[in-house]
């Protein structure tokens, strides 16, 4: 493991995978497979374009306008995050990781705000197939959100302790929760944009 | 340990186990996607009256196929083994091994030995009334394809394993790849809930994907087995590199002399 | 060494635990002849009205007890570990095993009592937990066959001076493992050899198992006091 | 040096928030006076729109910008890759039906 204290030179810096070049992995596997449910909406969904509309109709744009702004925002921080604990100020890094945290708890919480609504106004997990790709795919974003939610508790813990402090792990982490921001880019764009 | 006697491969039980789990997975593959042709899963949405035409279509293949995984399944244990010990060879506590072993030697009754049972008494009795074996038909398909909580949590138990390890037994990014195998597991329970289209037993998401994943993940991990196996020292430490191959061809000629 | 106290009681639990399983073989009214698979529907519905009581109470004994087999192969496991191998891998191998074969066991004790438990019910429904018991007993062979094979392979491997288990052991374990074997295959067949209730899938499975148990015991009695004598030679 | 970065970051941020404000143009377009109509374009749209906000997470969050130059073409490939297969879905399905 490496941990690196002071901040790199730009020459160093031009050379470098961020956090373990494993976690790349993760990314690059986990997008795929998110591509192939992607895909497999968008096939039934350019079958019966009209059903699919109707359903459509009942979401909120801004809703998932406010979303996505928001897993933006968290984003943003954990890469602010990544920035201060380079350069060695951690109780910045924390705090940005902390705020990174309290916004994607208020992801989930206007997610599930947003689940509620849908199931007492009857659009349930059942009650059609644009719910049932709708539900399946916020449900399995916020799967790897709560992932997240422990991956981040992990950043905080780690810049915390000074005997812990290891950048690499916590760009390695950083890199997990930008995967959850831009998965929830594209389903985003799927499921309340797209005609 | 005990010393050991001179001339024999410390490795041969290791090597033992690695076979079987190759000849294991050979077998299920045999046996799920050519005899018994279960898998892809027969279709969820047929009615009681259709499932008797499936049997019937299945009858021979059901019975031989079921019957060789009734007499062999027990070399799953084998997998669950190389890879309890993989685990143990790690700079983690041994709660995570025994926990891996625990977790996949529980899994194995409802994870096929209830669809070997189910088909097999549905294949038996053709005449049975269309309903019960509508019945003994969901029973074999769901408990094969839905037993997820146990593969959910060992993948899990696995991948923490492998990230805190300090040993180098796996590479890092296979316990990510054991996220990734994690969460098709969760992706596989909408096929309690529907019986067609793409979230059923058989549908695009919860089947042909999840096998896709499951299938480059299984591939993954018996080669790495192999390679563990290879670079084994027996000591506590950090697993030595892999020896390039050219090495590794002259000292397994040495051996043999 | 490991401390072996408590071993001689585990094993002497075996004895206990086998009185029990043959008196529930004994009391069960489908053992003596077996019942067949050529029954009808009717048949086996009257057969549980007629027997409720007996099904009832030998299948809760076996309920009770067909688990009681884990803390003798428990033993087993441990006397593997004075076994001259480098890895623990067989002894996994036989705790995943031990693991598995005594649920297929509990399972179809539980479809037999389910069968008993309304037995004015329709004869169709009785007949399916009936099928579904006898082939969970009788195919639900898998981790016997394997545990046995394993063992053959541990003792095989076990090269030292004075090997813990002798080598017909392993002998005797793979050939208790051939004979298992036909019962996988008894969904294939409704009469002759093969069916639940033919000459290889019930007697000769059947005998092998008690024959496993009896010799497995004898043996295990034997390794206990050379181990207790060692771990007092050593300390 | 470091607050150069911060600022790109910013940058990188309010780029993408527009990017999303931009969604609600394409939805009033897309609509018939507010009843929702299908639209291959504004499908093919948002889903580019998407890829697009996808790479600029990867370049400048994840910082792939200055990593070597494999991840950068990896990640730009697999930008494609996503691009291809839901487009690719998304006319066999329209193709099928």
């Amino acid at each position: 493991m490496t941990t690196t204290q002071a901040p790199p030179t730009e020459a160093a810096k031009a050379r470098r995978v961020p956090g373990q070049p494993d976690m790349w992995v993760l990314v690059l596997v986990e997008s795929l497979i998110f591509t192939s449910y992607f895909g497999v909406y968008l096939f039934y969904r350019a079958q019966h374009e009209a059903a699919f509309l109707q359903e459509q109709a009942h979401l909120d744009l801004w809703l998932g306008i406010v979303d996505t702004i928001v897993l933006l925002t968290s984003s943003w921080s954990v890469a602010r995050c990544v920035q201060n604990a380079r350069a060695g100020r951690y109780p910045a890094a924390v705090r940005d990781a902390c705020v990174t945290a309290a916004l994607g708890l208020l992801f989930l919480a206007l997610k599930i705000a947003e689940w509620a609504g849908h199931i007492t106004a009857g659009h349930t997990l059942t009650s059609g197939e644009f719910f049932t790709h709708y539900f399946f795919l916020t449900v399995i974003h916020a799967v790897h959100l709560l992932i997240g939610l422990v991956v981040v508790g992990i950043v905080v813990r780690q810049l915390a302790d000074p005997r812990r402090r290891d950048q690499q792990v916590v760009e390695t982490c950083a890199t997990y929760w930008h995967t959850v921001d831009f998965l929830w880019v594209l389903i985003f764009a799927l499921l309340y944009v797209a005609r | 340990m005990r010393p050991f006697a001179r001339g024999e491969n410390p490795k041969r039980e290791l090597w033992l186990m690695w076979f079987a789990v190759l000849a294991f997975y050979q077998l299920y593959t045999v046996v799920f996607f050519v005899l018994t042709r279960t898998q892809p899963p027969g279709s969820p949405s047929y009615t009681a009256a259709e499932v008797p035409g499936w049997f019937a279509s299945h009858h021979d293949g059901l019975l031989v196929g079921l019957a060789l995984i009734f007499v062999l399944g027990g070399l799953s244990a084998t997998s669950i083994a190389l890879i309890t010990y993989t685990i143990r060879r790690m700079s983690v506590s041994r709660a995570f091994a025994y926990s891996y072993l625990i977790l996949y030697s529980v899994s194995a009754v409802p994870g096929f030995l209830f669809i070997c049972v189910a088909l097999t008494a549905g294949a038996m009795r053709p005449e049975r009334d269309p309903r019960l074996q509508q019945w003994l038909y969901d029973l074999g398909f769901l408990s094969f394809s839905g037993t997820m909580g146990v593969f959910l949590v060992g993948s899990l138990v696995w991948m923490a394993a492998i990230l805190l390890d300090r040993n180098r037994v796996f590479p890092k990014w296979f316990g990510y790849l054991n996220l990734c195998n994690a969460v098709t597991e969760v992706v596989v329970a909408p096929a309690w809930i529907f019986d067609r289209g793409v979230f059923a037993w058989n549908g695009l998401i919860a089947w042909w994907i999840n096998v896709v994943v499951f299938g480059i993940y299984t591939g993954v991990f018996i080669n790495l087995l192999r390679n563990v196996i290879i670079r084994e020292d027996f000591g506590t430490g950090p697993l030595p590199d892999l020896p390039p191959r050219r090495a590794r061809r002259h000292t397994a000629a040495a051996e043999v002399a | 060494m490991r401390p072996v106290n408590g071993e001689r009681i585990i094993l002497w639990t075996l004895p206990a635990a086998a009185v029990l399983w043959v008196a529930a073989f004994f009391l069960f009214p489908g053992f003596l002849p077996p019942m067949s698979p050529r029954s009808s529907a009717d048949e086996v519905a009257s057969f549980y009205r007629e027997n409720t009581a007996r099904v009832r109470y030998s299948m809760i004994v076996f309920n009770w007890f067909c688990v009681a087999l884990i803390p003798i192969l428990m033993l087993v496991v441990e006397r593997m570990r004075g076994m001259a191998h480098r890895t623990p891998v067989l002894r996994y191998c036989m705790i995943g095993c031990a693991g598995a074969a005594p649920i297929a066991f509990l399972t179809a004790s539980v479809f037999w009592l389910l069968a008993a438990f309304r037995p004015e019910r329709a004869p169709e429904l009785t007949q399916l937990y009936n099928d579904l018991a006898w082939i969970t007993l009788t195919c639900g062979v898998p981790f016997l066959v394997a545990q046995s094979l394993f063992l053959a392979v541990a003792i095989h491997l076990d090269r030292q001076e004075t090997p813990v288990f002798r080598t017909w052991i392993a002998h005797f374990n793979v050939a208790v493992a051939v004979a298992l074997v036909p019962a996988g295959f008894a969904g294939l067949a409704h009469n002759g050899v093969f069916a639940w209730d033919g000459f290889l899938s019930f007697w000769v499975r059947n005998s092998a198992i008690a024959l496993w148990i009896i010799v497995m015991s004898v043996v295990l009695a034997r390794a206990l006091p050379r181990d207790g004598a060692a771990a007092e030679a050593t300390a | 040096m470091l607050s150069a970065s911060n600022k790109r970051l910013f940058a990188a941020w309010i780029v993408l928030s527009a990017i999303t404000a931009a969604y609600l143009w394409i939805d009033h377009s897309a609509d018939d006076h507010g009843t929702p109509v299908a639209s291959t374009s504004a499908t093919v749209g948002a889903i580019v729109l998407a890829l697009v906000k996808v790479r600029i997470i990867m370049r400048e969050f994840m910082e792939v910008r200055h990593a070597p130059r494999l991840l950068c073409r990896l990640t730009d490939l697999w930008v494609v890759l996503m691009a291809a297969g839901m487009l690719g879905m998304y006319f066999a399905g329209k193709a099928v039906a």
